[in-house]
């Protein structure tokens, strides 16, 4: 693991995608209740946690991101009965893969967060941001192209 | 030097007078020993066909396109790419009515750029004599054993049971049970690189990606590559599919192309022979079949097509993303 | 004749290291397993002049095979313009064989024609090219097929000749000179009559060898030049081609490996702050090389396979004086995943002397 | 500064006019004012907007026109659909001329002509129509035939109407593939419609439309009498270069975007058909 102590400054860019029916309110509720989430973690809408496909999250690197959160429904809880439990077998192989090329392991992660569970997405988003600040930048899965 | 043995080509024959076939997908020879061609070949041609330890293209792909003709082809299929066939079976990619297929036994297939590593070069002919390889070179006669000129794909065979068939050329032959050649070593490689550090790791891939030209010949060749039209072939996506542009690009072609036919790729290793830059794809394939035996239960893609795929089933206990970060800090 | 220069094999390290103290060195350096490239040297490169081919060919330095062309600031409805070529720089490309280097010839008649194409001109003015004479050519290799010697080789800027024991260097042009003056603390100067004689031998060895090759009596009668404007129809509409294609798997490997083929996309890449536009290479073995908004002429691998040999063996010709557009260095045939190449279709026209 | 033939300039739109349900006209300016080049009738140009598309349109306007360039461009594709939504002051980019024009100096002059165009394929010939009206004298007797699958489809109808119908020896002869309220013109299909008009064969053609109305018409004209030699066309092929180096537009010896687009018929038959 890479530790970046050199650059104080550095904020991660983090790109969140939420399922709609949970993860989405629970930011809401996260929201509504006060509870703070850093300001870096770019929230992306979508109607269930297996629609997220790796072409997606390989962009986010690619656009900048120096972490990636898939959250959805808790299993056995999917809007659409079974979506998260195959979004769960993908993300695996994924980040497996990703951990395989060398990629730091730590910038992806799967987490279920349910709608009244406003707290944990806020603690959530917080730790993760933590640890990805720690991480600092993404080096490994950047495209200087996109670098300004 | 004989071609292809007698039994095979006269089951050949036998198929087209018969009725049973009106073609057979084989292969034709070239200007040396190793540069042979799949080819179809009907009564009037069957003289120029071939099958031998130079024939290691996998020859189930083109069925897709020879099985939606019309009348019936003969396809000769090596034991490993009766997976391949029955994975397109299985996505209902190859007219099952419209194929015969006719088993052929295989020993190993030889690799001339193997044979070009070890310093044999200006390859004319080959004789193979159980394990010895004597070649015929500009520069003299050269031997080596065939282990060491064997194709990537034929050191971690599968075993030598054709897991479907409509006829086999030589019954004796073919074994009870798939038996792989070298044991479990199939996943040596991945486990090695999985037992360096993420830095190592991230080395020995930029070393390999970075030499990708883009040519594409991986998923060309791939059977499980069959999408009409391919995610990279769309300029919508702003990928550049052709385009070797940079280090991403490199890593975000393969990473989802691997992707795309985990659970579906039966591990032919056609990619690796295919590869002008001798990448070797079939880590990045063979990594996601390990971690699919470990994680979700032994899975062989092309075994048995009633099985349902890892990737399109679940179970309510599957382990949770979080252990890939679980597994011992590398 | 220029004088000829001579260094021991074992301080070509020290040749190395000098030109790379004026301009950058790309040479053959070992990549990947039991391959070469042409690559920048560093005194870390693992350099290998036995290498008879590189995966990729020469081609790649002065027609890289992916470069900016500009760049776009695009804001409300306007556009403004953003200089952002990829800068050339002098440098000295060593070890090439003598069919690709016939191959810049080929390349320079498409680029440096009017309107010149000035990314590169600009690289082939900066580039001086040391050819090296084959020793052990292989099965694969039919560069006499075109007129190229293989063991003197013409295109370049300096001649070497590698034995078990030196490296002998002959300037052939005002480069090459250049280039040899700023290698003289180097190079020392050759034995008018021992070092002749072994640059001799070696040349003579070398025909020997090309003479018996495999491909030795490939033959282009059926495609030469003074009839093939009135045959190029015949060509086109040949029933070979129905057979000849179907093994094709529509990659870009021949393409790409080749020394000559010179098509290329134009493409844009938005950064999220603005948009790049590059130019790569392109293949007409691609499905989508000559699609348009609404059709593509080409629908089939057979009309995309022919576009590609017609274009090599009868088009190009046509154009350029009975010219073809191969050098015979023989990756295709080494690398075509189905072992379909352009020495199969030169035969499947009758290719061989009788 | 990068002056390669590959580096566009910046071209402003300056005036869009929707000339059917699917063809607009787009004026190009210079960002100073004046047009970013000059031209010859039957000449392409490419027009980009970065990050969108890059396509070859041949140039509408005639070079006689001192101030702008026009384009009509027809809806069919990502770039044109696109371009079918800017509005005016939209900068795009543009580099060109590209290719050979029609004769109009040369062969073409003295002669009487005879214009064939079907629906957007009146846009290159609309651009020789013009430089002949505005140097009248140098030609013959001109007619047009001019074909669209309906009235409404007929591109700038206001020109034809109030210009050529009334320009000295001119005759525009405009027909519909089917019947149409209102309309009170000639019905039908071009290749028949100008069998049916019976011109001497004394004339040269220029012929421009989808490939199926080429076909027909040049066997039309063949059928009374005319010579492939007296008949030009221009042709479309992908390109992106536009200097006979990318190899896309390449067909038989030729490439389309420096060798064309404009051909005499007889030349075509030198070439494989792949068109």
């Amino acid at each position: 693991m890479q530790v970046n102590d050199t650059n104080k400054e550095f904020r991660p860019l983090i790109v969140a995608f939420c399922c709609n029916w949970c993860s989405y309110a629970g930011a809401d509720l996260a929201g509504s209740s006060r509870l703070s989430y850093p300001a870096d973690v770019k929230i992306i809408r979508v109607p269930c946690s297996c629609r997220v496909n790796p072409m997606f999250i390989l962009r986010a690197f690619q656009r900048g991101a120096d972490g990636v959160i898939i959250a959805g429904c808790h299993p056995g809880d999917c809007h659409y009965t079974s979506g998260n439990y195959f979004a769960r077998r993908r993300m695996t192989l994924l980040f497996s893969m990703l951990d395989y090329l060398g990629i730091e392991r730590e910038r992806t992660r799967v987490e279920w967060i349910s709608a009244a569970e406003g707290a944990k997405f806020s603690a959530t988003m917080n730790e993760f941001a933590e640890t990805i600040s720690r991480l600092g930048e993404n080096r490994r899965l950047e495209d200087l192209r996109c670098k300004e | 030097m004989q071609r292809i043995n007698d039994d095979v080509l006269n089951k050949c024959r036998d198929l087209i007078e018969n009725g049973t076939c009106d073609r057979v997908l084989a292969w034709e020879e070239g200007e040396f020993c190793y540069d042979v061609t799949p080819a179809v070949f009907t009564g009037d041609t069957l003289g120029k066909m071939i099958y031998d330890d130079f024939c290691a293209a996998n020859q189930s792909k083109y069925l897709i396109d020879e099985s939606h003709k019309e009348g019936r082809i003969a396809a000769l299929l090596k034991p490993c790419d009766t997976y391949s066939f029955n994975q397109l079976l299985k996505e209902n990619r190859i007219k099952r009515e419209n194929v015969y297929v006719l088993g052929v036994p295989c020993d190993g297939k030889i690799d001339a750029e193997k044979a070009r590593g070890l310093g044999i070069k200006g390859i004319l002919g080959a004789e193979i004599d159980g394990d010895t390889v004597a070649f015929e070179t500009i520069y003299g006669k050269k031997t080596c054993s065939k282990k060491d000129v064997l194709h990537e794909k034929c050191l971690s065979c599968k075993g030598k049971k054709h897991m479907i068939f409509d006829e086999l050329t030589d019954p004796e032959k073919e074994p009870e049970t798939a038996v792989p050649e070298n044991g479990t070593s199939r996943f040596d490689g991945v486990s090695k690189l999985e037992n360096m550090t993420a830095e190592e790791r991230f080395r020995f891939w930029r070393g390999e990606l970075s030499r990708c030209i883009r040519c594409n010949a991986c998923r060309n060749v791939c059977p499980a590559c069959s999408c009409r039209q391919c995610v990279f072939d769309n300029p919508a996506s702003g990928v550049s599919s052709k385009a070797n542009t940079n280090d991403f690009e490199e890593n975000l072609y393969h990473i989802i192309r691997a992707f795309h036919v985990a659970g579906r790729c039966t591990d032919c290793g056609e990619c690796t022979r295919v590869c002008p830059e001798n990448i070797p794809l079939h880590l990045l394939n063979r990594k996601f079949i390990k971690d699919i035996n470990e994680l979700y239960g032994e899975y062989q893609a092309g075994y048995d097509t009633a099985l349902d795929a890892p990737l399109t089933s679940y179970t309510k206990q599957d382990a949770e993303p979080g252990i890939v970060h679980e597994r011992g800090v590398r | 004749m220029s004088k000829m220069y001579k260094i021991s094999k074992e301080r070509l390290d020290e040749l190395y290291a000098a030109v790379s103290a004026v301009k950058s060195l790309y040479l053959p350096v070992r990549s990947g397993e039991n391959q070469s490239e042409f690559k920048k040297w560093s005194d870390q490169s693992d350099v290998c002049l036995d290498s008879l081919n590189t995966v990729k060919s020469a081609k790649e330095l002065f027609f890289p095979q992916s470069e900016n062309l500009i760049s776009f600031k695009v804001s409300g409805k306007d556009i403004e313009l953003v200089e952002d070529r990829d800068p050339s720089e002098p440098f000295v490309l060593f070890g090439v064989r003598a069919c690709d280097a016939k191959s810049f010839s080929i390349l320079d008649s498409v680029f440096l024609s009017d309107p010149v194409d000035t990314f590169y001109k600009s690289r082939r003015e900066n580039g001086t090219v040391v050819t090296l004479a084959c020793r052990a050519p292989e099965e694969t290799c039919f560069c006499g097929t075109f007129g190229i010697d293989a063991s003197d080789p013409a295109g370049g800027d300096v001649k070497t000749w590698l034995t078990d024991t030196e490296l002998y260097w002959e300037a052939v042009s005002e480069k090459g000179e250049e280039l040899t003056k700023l290698l003289t603390g180097i190079l020392s100067e050759a034995d008018a009559d021992a070092d002749t004689k072994a640059v001799d031998d070696l040349k003579k060895n070398t025909k020997e060898i090309l003479a018996r090759l495999p491909l030795a009596d490939l033959k282009l009668d059926y495609f030469s030049g003074d009839r093939l404007n009135e045959k190029l129809n015949d060509v086109f509409y040949a029933p070979q081609w129905q057979e000849l294609y179907k093994s094709c798997l529509g990659c870009g490997t021949c393409t790409f490996v080749c020394p000559t083929c010179q098509c290329y996309d134009i493409r844009d890449f938005d950064t999220g702050h603005g948009i790049k536009r590059f130019r790569c290479w392109d293949s007409c073995m691609y499905s989508d090389f000559t699609k348009m908004a609404h059709g593509n002429p080409r629908t089939s691998q057979l009309e995309r396979f022919r576009q590609r040999f017609m274009h090599k063996l009868v088009y190009y010709p046509a154009n350029n004086g009975g010219e073809y557009s191969c050098v015979g260095c023989g990756r295709c045939l080494a690398k075509c995943p189905v072992s379909m190449n352009i020495v199969k279709v030169i035969k499947a026209f009758g290719g061989e002397k009788a | 500064m990068n002056n390669d033939v590959l580096i566009p300039q910046i071209g402003i739109v300056t005036d869009i006019r929707t000339d059917t349900p699917d063809v607009k006209t787009f004026r190009v300016n210079a960002p100073k004012g004046g047009k970013c080049f000059e031209h010859m009738p039957g000449q392409c140009a490419m027009l980009s907007m970065p990050g969108v598309g890059e396509a070859m349109f041949s140039i509408t306007s005639s070079p006689t026109n001192r101030e702008f360039m026009e384009f009509s461009i027809k809806r069919c594709g990502g770039f044109t659909e696109w371009l079918h939504q800017i509005e005016v002051g939209q900068a795009v980019t543009i580099r060109g001329p590209y290719g050979h024009a029609f004769p109009v100096d040369t062969a073409l002059k003295g002669r009487d002509l005879l214009f064939i165009a079907g629906g957007i394929g009146l846009a290159p010939l609309r651009s020789v129509i013009d430089y002949c009206l505005a140097r009248r004298s140098d030609y013959g007797k001109i007619d047009i035939v001019y074909g669209s699958r309906s009235a409404d489809d007929l591109v700038d109808i206001d020109e034809i109407r109030n210009v050529w119908m009334n320009a000295e020896n001119v005759d525009v002869h405009l027909t519909i593939d089917r019947p149409q309220e209102g309309w009170e013109g000639h019905v039908g299909f071009v290749p028949a419609y100008v069998k049916e008009l019976n011109f001497d064969t004394d004339k040269t053609a220029l012929l421009c439309g989808p490939p199926i109305m080429i076909k027909f018409t040049l066997a039309s004209l063949q059928e009374m009498g005319y010579d492939k030699t007296q008949v030009y066309t221009t042709m479309e092929l992908r390109m992106k270069c536009g200097v006979g180096k990318c190899g896309r537009c390449n067909i038989g010896s030729k490439y389309v975007c420096k060798d064309g687009p404009v051909f005499r018929c007889d030349q075509l038959d030198e070439l494989p058909n792949e068109y």
